[in-house]
């Protein structure tokens, strides 16, 4: 329990994703615009992340470790998840049209993203159990969904201030990162994976 | 060899997998969304500037495409170019945009405007004009805070150094923003061709506004006597241009020579001969 | 792109589609493995016995020890002179993995860092010869690290005072092993 | 409209009510708190010599200089003079070893105003606390040199001086009590401020009396202070004993590291933290959490700079769900 | 000429990390150095250009409905090719580049420039193309980590820039320090062409009067 | 324990200049100018022509509109014109003019003399109505409006608003002290009126002098009784009043009447007692003309009518330069671009201040110091208010950050150390929101 609970939190704040280890920074950059479709964001790249590390995992444990085809893992995982996400897509906006408004318009954009490639293929490449797996992408979903958010927060407040014009836009929203990632050195070598 | 095959086999299973669920739930799943609505409004400048009416320019492409009522020629920012391309793509009837360009309506500059007070306050039109409508002595001038100025999506007005706006008729796409958000409507939109304007919006009687400031429109009545063509009246002792008379007949501009406080002035600085430089960039 | 064309959209033409990508892709992957495979795997070899050989420079051949996994013995004429083991540690930014040498008499020869998340430039220097020769010729009770100079100890680095327990943590724990193992062997 | 008047009036001002204003402004705050750290920074001159002088003066040119030379750049008006980039620099200066060389506190002065103040606008708009940012910057460049703190010669063994909360950490209590002889002695020089660490961090009698101070002008709030130190005593009261629950010594944790000069001064920056009480009261217990969290469990041995940081990181979120109770919700 | 212009404009007008924001986790996770930036930049260049050449060939016969997994199969044969290759010759860089290798797959740019140009264009403009945001991709790389490299460890290359007196500052190779110089870069590449824009301006406003 | 509320400020009150001095009557000017809008609510129209002969009294301005009353001479003479002139609230409005014959005679029948007690509500609301009556407050609400409340809404409690916390003003303060019985006798005919049997009258406790006259004058009366207030702005504010003596708290967009309050100020109650008892209608106020640049500060009973400058002379004029002319209190007070405005039913004060009494200073940004969110007695964040209007946003200072229930009591850019206009912001966006409610 107590190695989940590390593994977990280690994803989420001391070795997050997107501050840390830069990993889905387009739509981190691209979405957190504004804080509701933050959340959304954050849930939508969640749960795909943890699915697809699910798929993956059985693929990659079950077909291509035995027969000795780890080096096809970035063209099936890719394809699997793709295919994946905009199967969930197709399905969720017929079926649950609230739900498809609340993050799945989302779900187009993370299709193809490198957050949700690179958790499956970290997964396969430390060899994490099934468990691990899906603690490891759920952490890691959370620790995304925790910048996103934060980081919405901070440039939603920063619309009312006067950010100089050539830094409007994509340069104050770097600078920010920058500070996120400083303060989150905080954490740093307190959960050591 | 055993891998390659293995390879092989992998893979294809993967895209015939995929392939045909893809497939198969591209069918059962189907929603149809107009790609049209994109293309239209990629079109669109995106000032959202709202001349169109809608809010924004994504909301006149979804109408624009999804409802046969609404004209495409509405983008007036767009002018002749978008409309024709909102019209090819919609398969509606071209109709021309009337092309306008926005005008000032005041020339009491710093130095001609008389004061009443002194404001301290929020630097923008509209606050001020909550206290006793400005500090000008004459109530329907401009205020000089600029309101205009930054709400003009096209960057199009700048302040004059005598506190007036002063549109770039280069860049003004006759969007109409500036006239919305005048708290004292001085700005209005003129349609291109026209000769001339009033450069004054005061109502007063001629004394009274004559006090307030030294360029305003007197009321005396000599512009109308000058045009031949009718297309200036009064109207609560201001001069008033009828623009599709002036656009439509006017070549000389008899009435500017008349004015006696050259309230009246041209729309254009060189559309009617002899006007190319003398006026200050102020009063323009 | 194309809109209306509805013969395009039978499921059997799209499904098609996307499987003849992924054949194709198949043949190409296929053959690009066929030739870089045997160089890759033995390349691979190389490396691991270059890195090898560089812990344990007399050494003339290594050895997999069978129960052990990646486990070797490095030998010298058929004699076994070394171990060389992997280890790992918890270092300030997360796993330390290395493979040290250990001689047959419970010493540590020299490490290697195999893979870290420690800082560059502080706890990277873990790597660097001025920190790892301090280990040469240690045994298990000598491993400790302090921060006054010493011939005796380990001393840390300055300013990565975690980094340089874990790496000493991690080369303590498998010489101890190793030791252990070994005095099983001369039996 | 007519009626010429008897009375000689002038041009009258108009303007929206009120009509008058109280005496505070802006520079008068930030020059009191700058009057209020005096005491401390000049006790640190007297403590570590003529490195911590020149830090001084090096963080608060650096500090007023980019303030100066950014403000006439952009074109926006002069108020440099306003005090707020001089307490930066001041607060910087307070937050590092005296030990630093001359470029060190002159780039983290640079930083924390051209950085983390100007690119979000500048006074008013900034998020992050600019000191802190000044120095997490200065930490994760050189963190050999920022941690590195001059010894106090007769207390603590001659080489690489370590902080009490550093010696606490990787040596232990029993050995942090015997560096000082025993614990009331600890206690004392803690108070009185004889003992290694950053140039202002040291002496708490002179931070609280500054503080204190404050919270009489008016300037902060004395919740944000009391909440986040005793946060801090609590949490280590309870956690931070190796001899299991509630064997920590609070008095130790409250007054060591930056803690009171992080509590009095930095985590009650208005800027950058909620605006109503009731943030500013989750803003400190926050803080104070983490930075137990931090020195409990964290790569570094103390966690108040971080802990503010992330707390900065919390505070439009804060500021967006706690709002005060509207007169007429309650009935 | 014009084939001059889809190659150019990739490099500055378009740049794909300071100008179109995509492909930015490469931008910073492997910029640390100035080698692993050219290895990561020489990597997508040749990705995106063979790419961008397989697309436009076969351009006609893919079906709207499973584009984008085609591209993506596509794309990801290449990266495979290239990891295979890589690993086979040069095993010290495969290491360094890690996993970034094979997320190469999905860097937005790549799929982007498949959809946005191969897909529309021939093979010769969609190569030159692919060439141009491939080699502004690569340009930003390098300068990204040339700064970063320099100021972070004093070295270019690993060859010592500053000599042995500079104490380097360690945040230029850290997470925050990569976010804020390319947040400042960004910035200066914006204050650069509003100059541009203003001094073209000024110039015309010259030349009418 | 003196009650409160939570927020408000406390400025120096300055009631000192005034506070001794007794209410003084000024002769009637030659010349009154009475603006035909005087109340919230419908203007009225003059039904007098030039030339004609007015009497003291006598109705010059009418309406049929309900919230609306109607307007009197204010002493007899003759209408010289009746053109637009300068308005203290609208800047400019049409006005009467009459020139005094100098007689100041009653008109027919005034004033006469009736038992309230005997009369019913109806009578009593018709008498108010008559006098044409508004809230003297400053809001000057038409009086017999507020006290009819639609039938569904129980009313139980009367309060008047003697707190006068503006700065400077004493004229309640002297009304309280010189007309005590007045006042007494406008509760109880309000409370009839009304229907309510609680009446409180609330006084701020620096005016410990009318404290003890009120509780005197109510020391036999059950149904009343006075509660002393801690000296702080906005004491008087409506809702503050309130809560700090019901522990109601009016709901947000609320009136008064939905908690069962009805609240009137001393001034108001005086002219209710005249207006029923004596038929008397409301022509003449007392004001406090005070402020730093006034020669001789004073409390004077003047006529509506009566111009800024003519009040200000027989103050002796002014004895420095000055900066802002305001009528009203420096907190709510609206300021004056000319001296030539008239004395309306809402002046309560005649305020000149200098340069230095006013020290705005430059508005810098927010530093989100939090004393404004502190101050606000409303419990709103001013400071938020104030940046969203700055940057336009209008609709979500309304939406999100309760715009509309700002009483624009000023507290909080009185506290404000960056010197910001908040208020203005506030009004700008008030303003902005009605206009593009006003579109759709
Ligand atoms: C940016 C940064 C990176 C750090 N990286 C490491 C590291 O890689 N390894 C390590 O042991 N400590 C690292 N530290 C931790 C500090 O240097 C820590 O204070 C030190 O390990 C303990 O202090 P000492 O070695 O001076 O006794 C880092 C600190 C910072 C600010
Ligand atoms: C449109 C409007 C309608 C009102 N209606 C009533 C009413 O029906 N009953 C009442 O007691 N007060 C009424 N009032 C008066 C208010 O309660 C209050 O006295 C007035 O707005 C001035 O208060 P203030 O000076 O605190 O702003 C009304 C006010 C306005 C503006
Ligand atoms: C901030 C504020 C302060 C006020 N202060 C007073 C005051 O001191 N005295 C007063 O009579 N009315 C004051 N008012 C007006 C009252 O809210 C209310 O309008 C008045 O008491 C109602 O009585 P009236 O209709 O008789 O004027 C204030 C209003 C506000 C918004
Ligand atoms: C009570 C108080 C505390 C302050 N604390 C800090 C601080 O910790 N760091 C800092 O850079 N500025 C501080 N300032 C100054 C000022 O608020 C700071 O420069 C702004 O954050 C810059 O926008 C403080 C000001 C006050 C009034
Ligand atoms: S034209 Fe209107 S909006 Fe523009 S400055 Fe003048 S008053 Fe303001
Ligand atoms: S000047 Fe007025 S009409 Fe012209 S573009 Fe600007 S806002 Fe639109
Ligand atoms: S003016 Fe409005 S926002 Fe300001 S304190 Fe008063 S009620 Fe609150
Ligand atoms: S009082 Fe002024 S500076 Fe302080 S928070 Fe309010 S608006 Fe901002
Ligand atoms: S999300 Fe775009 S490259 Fe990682």
């Amino acid at each position: 329990m107590a190695e989940y609970f590390t593994l977990f939190m280690g994803a989420v704040i001391v070795n997050n994703f997107v501050l840390t280890r830069f990993l889905g920074l387009c739509i981190f950059f691209g979405v957190s615009k504004n804080l509701n479709a933050s959340i959304g964001m954050g849930m939508a790249v969640t749960s795909v992340m943890t699915l697809s590390s699910i798929l993956a995992w059985v693929v990659y444990n079950y077909i291509l470790q035995p027969f000795g085809l780890t080096f096809l893992t970035t063209v099936v995982f890719v394809v699997l998840i793709a295919s994946f996400v905009q199967l969930l897509e197709m399905i969720i906006k017929k079926h649950a049209p609230a739900l498809y408004n609340m993050w799945g318009i989302y779900l187009v954009l993370i299709a193809t993203n490198c957050i949700v490639l690179g958790v499956p293929l970290l997964n396969s490449e430390s060899n994490f159990g099934f468990m691990k797996s899906v603690v490891h992408a759920i952490g890691s979903g959370v620790g995304f969904a925790l910048a996103i958010i934060l980081m919405a927060s901070l440039r939603e407040k920063l619309q009312y201030a006067d950010v100089p014009k050539s830094l409007q836009g994509l340069g104050i929203a770097f600078i920010l990162a920058g500070m996120l990632a400083l303060s989150f050195f905080g954490f740093s070598g307190m959960i050591a994976l | 060899m055993n891998t390659s095959i293995l390879i092989l086999l992998v893979l294809t299973s993967l895209g015939l997998i995929f392939g045909f669920i893809l497939a198969f739930a591209n069918k059962k799943f189907a929603i149809e969304v107009n790609p049209l609505i994109h293309i239209v409004e990629d079109v669109l400048p995106k000032g959202q500037c709202g001349a169109c009416g809608f809010a924004g320019c994504a909301a006149y492409a979804e109408a624009v495409v999804l409802n046969a009522d609404v004209p495409p020629n509405l983008c007036i920012p767009g002018k002749e170019p978008v409309a024709k391309a909102v019209a090819e793509m919609t398969g509606k009837q071209a109709a021309a945009v009337e092309p306008r360009i926005a005008q000032v309506k005041c020339a009491g500059s710093k130095e001609n405007a008389v004061l009443s007070h002194e404001y301290q306050g929020v630097q923008d039109c509209a606050a001020a004009n909550l206290l006793f409508g400005g500090q000008k002595t004459c109530k329907y001038g401009c205020l000089g805070f600029g309101t205009c100025v930054k709400n003009c999506p096209f960057d199009a007005m700048t302040m004059s150094e005598e506190g007036l706006p002063v549109i770039d008729p280069e860049k003004c796409t006759g969007c109409g923003k500036c006239e919305t958000v005048c708290p004292k409507h001085v700005i209005a939109m003129m349609p291109l061709g026209s000769k001339v304007r009033v450069n004054c919006s005061s109502k007063d009687k001629g004394v009274t506004a004559k006090k307030a400031c030294k360029a305003a429109c007197i009321g005396c009545s000599l512009c109308m006597r000058q045009c031949p063509h009718g297309a200036i009246e009064m109207q609560n002792n201001l001069a008033v241009v009828n623009p599709a008379i002036c656009q439509e007949k006017c070549t000389e501009a008899l009435c500017l020579t008349k004015c006696p406080t050259k309230a009246i002035r041209p729309v254009i600085l060189g559309v009617v001969p002899g006007t190319e430089d003398k006026a200050c960039a102020g009063c323009q | 792109m194309e809109h209306g064309h509805e013969e395009n959209n039978s499921i059997f033409k799209i499904g098609i589609n996307l499987t003849l990508a992924c054949l194709l892709s198949g043949v190409i992957i296929a053959g690009t493995y066929a030739v870089t495979a045997p160089i890759a795997a033995q390349e691979a070899i190389n490396q691991e016995n270059k890195a090898m050989k560089e812990l344990v420079a007399d050494a003339d051949n290594f050895k997999p020890i069978a129960e052990k996994k990646d486990w070797y013995e490095a030998t010298q004429g058929g004699k076994v002179i070394a171990y060389v083991v992997p280890a790992e540690s918890k270092g300030y930014g997360g796993a330390i993995k290395m493979k040290v040498a250990v001689t047959t008499d419970g010493k540590v020869m020299d490490y290697k860092i195999l893979q870290h998340n420690e800082t560059p430039g502080l706890g990277d220097n873990a790597s660097k010869p001025k920190f790892r020769q301090q280990f040469a010729g240690k045994t298990a009770e000598q491993l400790e690290v302090v921060k006054v100079p010493t011939d005796k100890n380990i001393q840390a680095m300055t300013g990565a005072t975690i980094t340089s327990r874990a790496v000493t943590k991690g080369v303590k724990e498998i010489l101890e092993e190793v030791t252990a193992y070994a005095a099983t062997q001369k039996k | 409209m007519n009626a010429e008047s008897k009375i000689e009036l002038g041009t009258l001002t108009v303007s929206t009510s009120p009509h008058i204003r109280c005496e505070e402004s802006i520079s008068k705050i930030m020059w009191t708190v700058n009057a209020a750290l005096a005491p401390a920074a000049l006790f640190s001159v007297y403590q570590f010599g003529m490195g911590a002088f020149s830090n001084l003066i090096l963080c608060i040119v650096a500090a007023v200089g980019a303030e100066y030379l950014i403000l006439k750049w952009q074109g926006k008006p002069m108020v440099a003079n306003d005090g707020s980039a001089f307490l930066t620099g001041l607060l910087l200066a307070m937050n590092i070893p005296s030990t630093l060389p001359w470029y060190m506190p002159f780039l983290g002065a640079v930083v924390a105003i051209g950085i983390a103040k100007h690119t979000m606008g500048g006074l008013g708009y900034n998020i992050f606390n600019p000191a802190l940012v000044g120095r997490a910057f200065l930490l994760a460049s050189w963190p050999i040199a920022m941690t590195t703190w001059p010894s106090m010669a007769s207390k603590v063994d001659g080489m690489t001086s370590a902080t009490p909360l550093g010696i606490l950490k990787l040596q232990g209590y029993e050995k942090l009590v015997q560096v000082f002889g025993d614990q009331a002695v600890m206690y004392k020089s803690l108070f009185f401020g004889t003992r290694s660490g950053s140039m202002g961090e040291t002496s708490a009698i002179l931070l609280l009396l500054g503080g204190i101070f404050l919270i009489y002008k008016g300037y902060i709030k004395w919740q944000v202070p009391v909440f986040m130190i005793g946060t801090v005593g609590l949490m280590t009261f309870v956690f931070g004993g190796k001899a299991g629950l509630f064997t920590g010594d609070p008095i130790l944790n409250m007054m060591s590291g930056g803690l009171i000069l992080g509590a009095f001064f930095m985590a009650t920056d208005m800027v950058t933290i909620p605006i109503t009480t009731k943030g500013q009261i989750i803003f400190a217990v926050g803080a104070g959490l983490l930075t137990v969290l931090i020195r409990l469990l964290g790569g570094y041995p103390e966690g108040v700079c971080y802990a503010i940081l992330l707390m900065n990181c919390v505070t439009p979120l804060i500021d967006r769900l706690v709002k005060p109770v509207k007169y007429g919700a309650r009935r | 000429m014009k084939l001059w212009d889809i190659f150019y404009k990739g490099i500055f007008e378009q740049n794909p990390i300071f100008r179109l924001a995509l492909s930015l986790c490469p931008a910073l996770a492997v910029t640390s150095t100035v080698m692993n930036a050219l290895a990561m930049g020489l990597s997508v260049l040749f990705v995106i250009t063979a790419n961008n050449v397989v697309v436009s060939i076969f351009r006609k016969c893919v079906n709207p409905k499973v584009r984008v997994p085609v591209y993506i199969t596509s794309i990801a044969t290449i990266v495979t090719v290239v990891q295979l290759v890589l690993q086979a010759f040069l095993p010290v860089l495969y290491k360094e580049l890690s996993i970034y290798l094979a997320l190469i797959v999905v860097f937005a740019i790549i799929l982007a420039r498949a959809e946005v140009f191969a897909a529309k264009n021939g093979v010769i403009p969609s190569m030159f193309d692919g060439l141009g945001m491939g080699a502004g991709f690569a340009g930003a790389m390098v300068l990204i980590g040339a700064i970063r490299e320099l100021f972070g460890a004093g070295t270019i290359l690993g060859v010592s820039i500053f000599g042995a007196a500079y104490n380097p500052a360690l945040i230029m190779i850290l997470p925050p320090g990569g976010f804020i110089l390319i947040g400042l870069m960004i910035a200066s590449f914006n204050l650069m062409g509003e100059y541009q824009a203003k001094a073209k301006a000024k110039a015309a406003g010259r030349s009418e009067a | 324990m003196v009650k409160s509320f939570r927020g408000g400020v406390h400025p120096d009150d300055r009631k000192r200049f005034t506070a001794a001095k007794a209410i003084e009557t000024m002769p009637v000017p030659d010349k009154v100018i009475i603006p035909v809008r005087q109340h919230i609510g419908a203007p009225c129209a003059p039904i007098v022509k030039v030339g004609d002969l007015v009497k003291k009294g006598q109705v010059i301005a009418e309406t049929q509109a309900f919230v609306a009353s109607p307007i009197h001479a204010s002493t007899s003479g003759k209408v010289v014109e009746i053109a637009d002139y300068p308005h203290p609230v609208f800047g400019c409005c049409s006005a009467i003019v009459i020139e005094s014959d100098g007689q100041d005679e009653w008109a027919e029948g005034l004033p006469l003399t009736r038992d309230w007690r005997t009369m019913d509500s109806a009578a009593i609301k018709n008498a108010i109505r008559q006098a044409g009556l508004v809230g003297m407050g400053g809001a000057t609400f038409p009086t017999h409006v507020k006290m009819s409340p639609p039938p569904e809404k129980k009313l139980d409690t009367f309060i008047l608003n003697a707190a006068e916390c503006e700065p400077y003003l004493t004229a309640d303060h002297r009304v309280m002290l010189e007309q005590t019985d007045r006042i007494i006798t406008g509760i109880l005919i309000a409370m009839k009126a009304l229907g309510v049997k609680e009446g409180y009258i609330g006084i701020e406790d620096n005016k410990p002098d009318a404290i003890e006259a009120m509780r005197k004058a109510v020391d036999n009366i059950v149904e009343l009784s006075v509660v002393p207030l801690k000296t702080k702005y906005p004491q008087g504010a409506e809702k503050t009043l309130i809560y700090v003596i019901t522990g109601k708290e009016v709901p947000s967009g609320g009136l008064p009447m939905d908690v069962g309050v009805v609240v009137q100020n001393v001034g108001t109650a005086v002219a209710i007692a005249n207006a029923v008892e004596k038929g008397l209608p409301l022509i003449e106020r007392v004001t406090t003309v005070t402020g730093g640049c006034i020669t001789e500060p004073k409390n004077l009973l003047l006529r509506i009518g009566t111009t800024f400058e003519q009040a200000i002379l027989f103050c002796n004029g002014l004895k420095e330069q000055p900066a802002k002319l305001i009528m009203g209190g420096p907190m709510m007070g609206m300021a004056q671009s000319t001296v030539n405005v008239p004395i309306i039913k809402g002046t309560s004060g005649i305020l000149v201040l200098s340069a230095k009494d006013v020290n705005h200073g430059e508005e810098r940004p927010c530093i989100r110091c939090g004393r404004c969110v502190d101050a606000c007695p409303m419990g709103l964040i001013p400071s938020m208010l104030s940046i969203l209007g700055e940057r336009g946003k209008f609709q979500e200072a309304k939406a999100e950050y309760d715009l509309l229930d700002c009483v624009e009591c000023g507290s909080c850019v009185y506290v404000c150390p960056a010197k910001r206009n908040i208020v203005h912001y506030i009004k700008l966006s008030k303003a902005q929101n009605a206009a593009m409610a006003a579109k759709k």
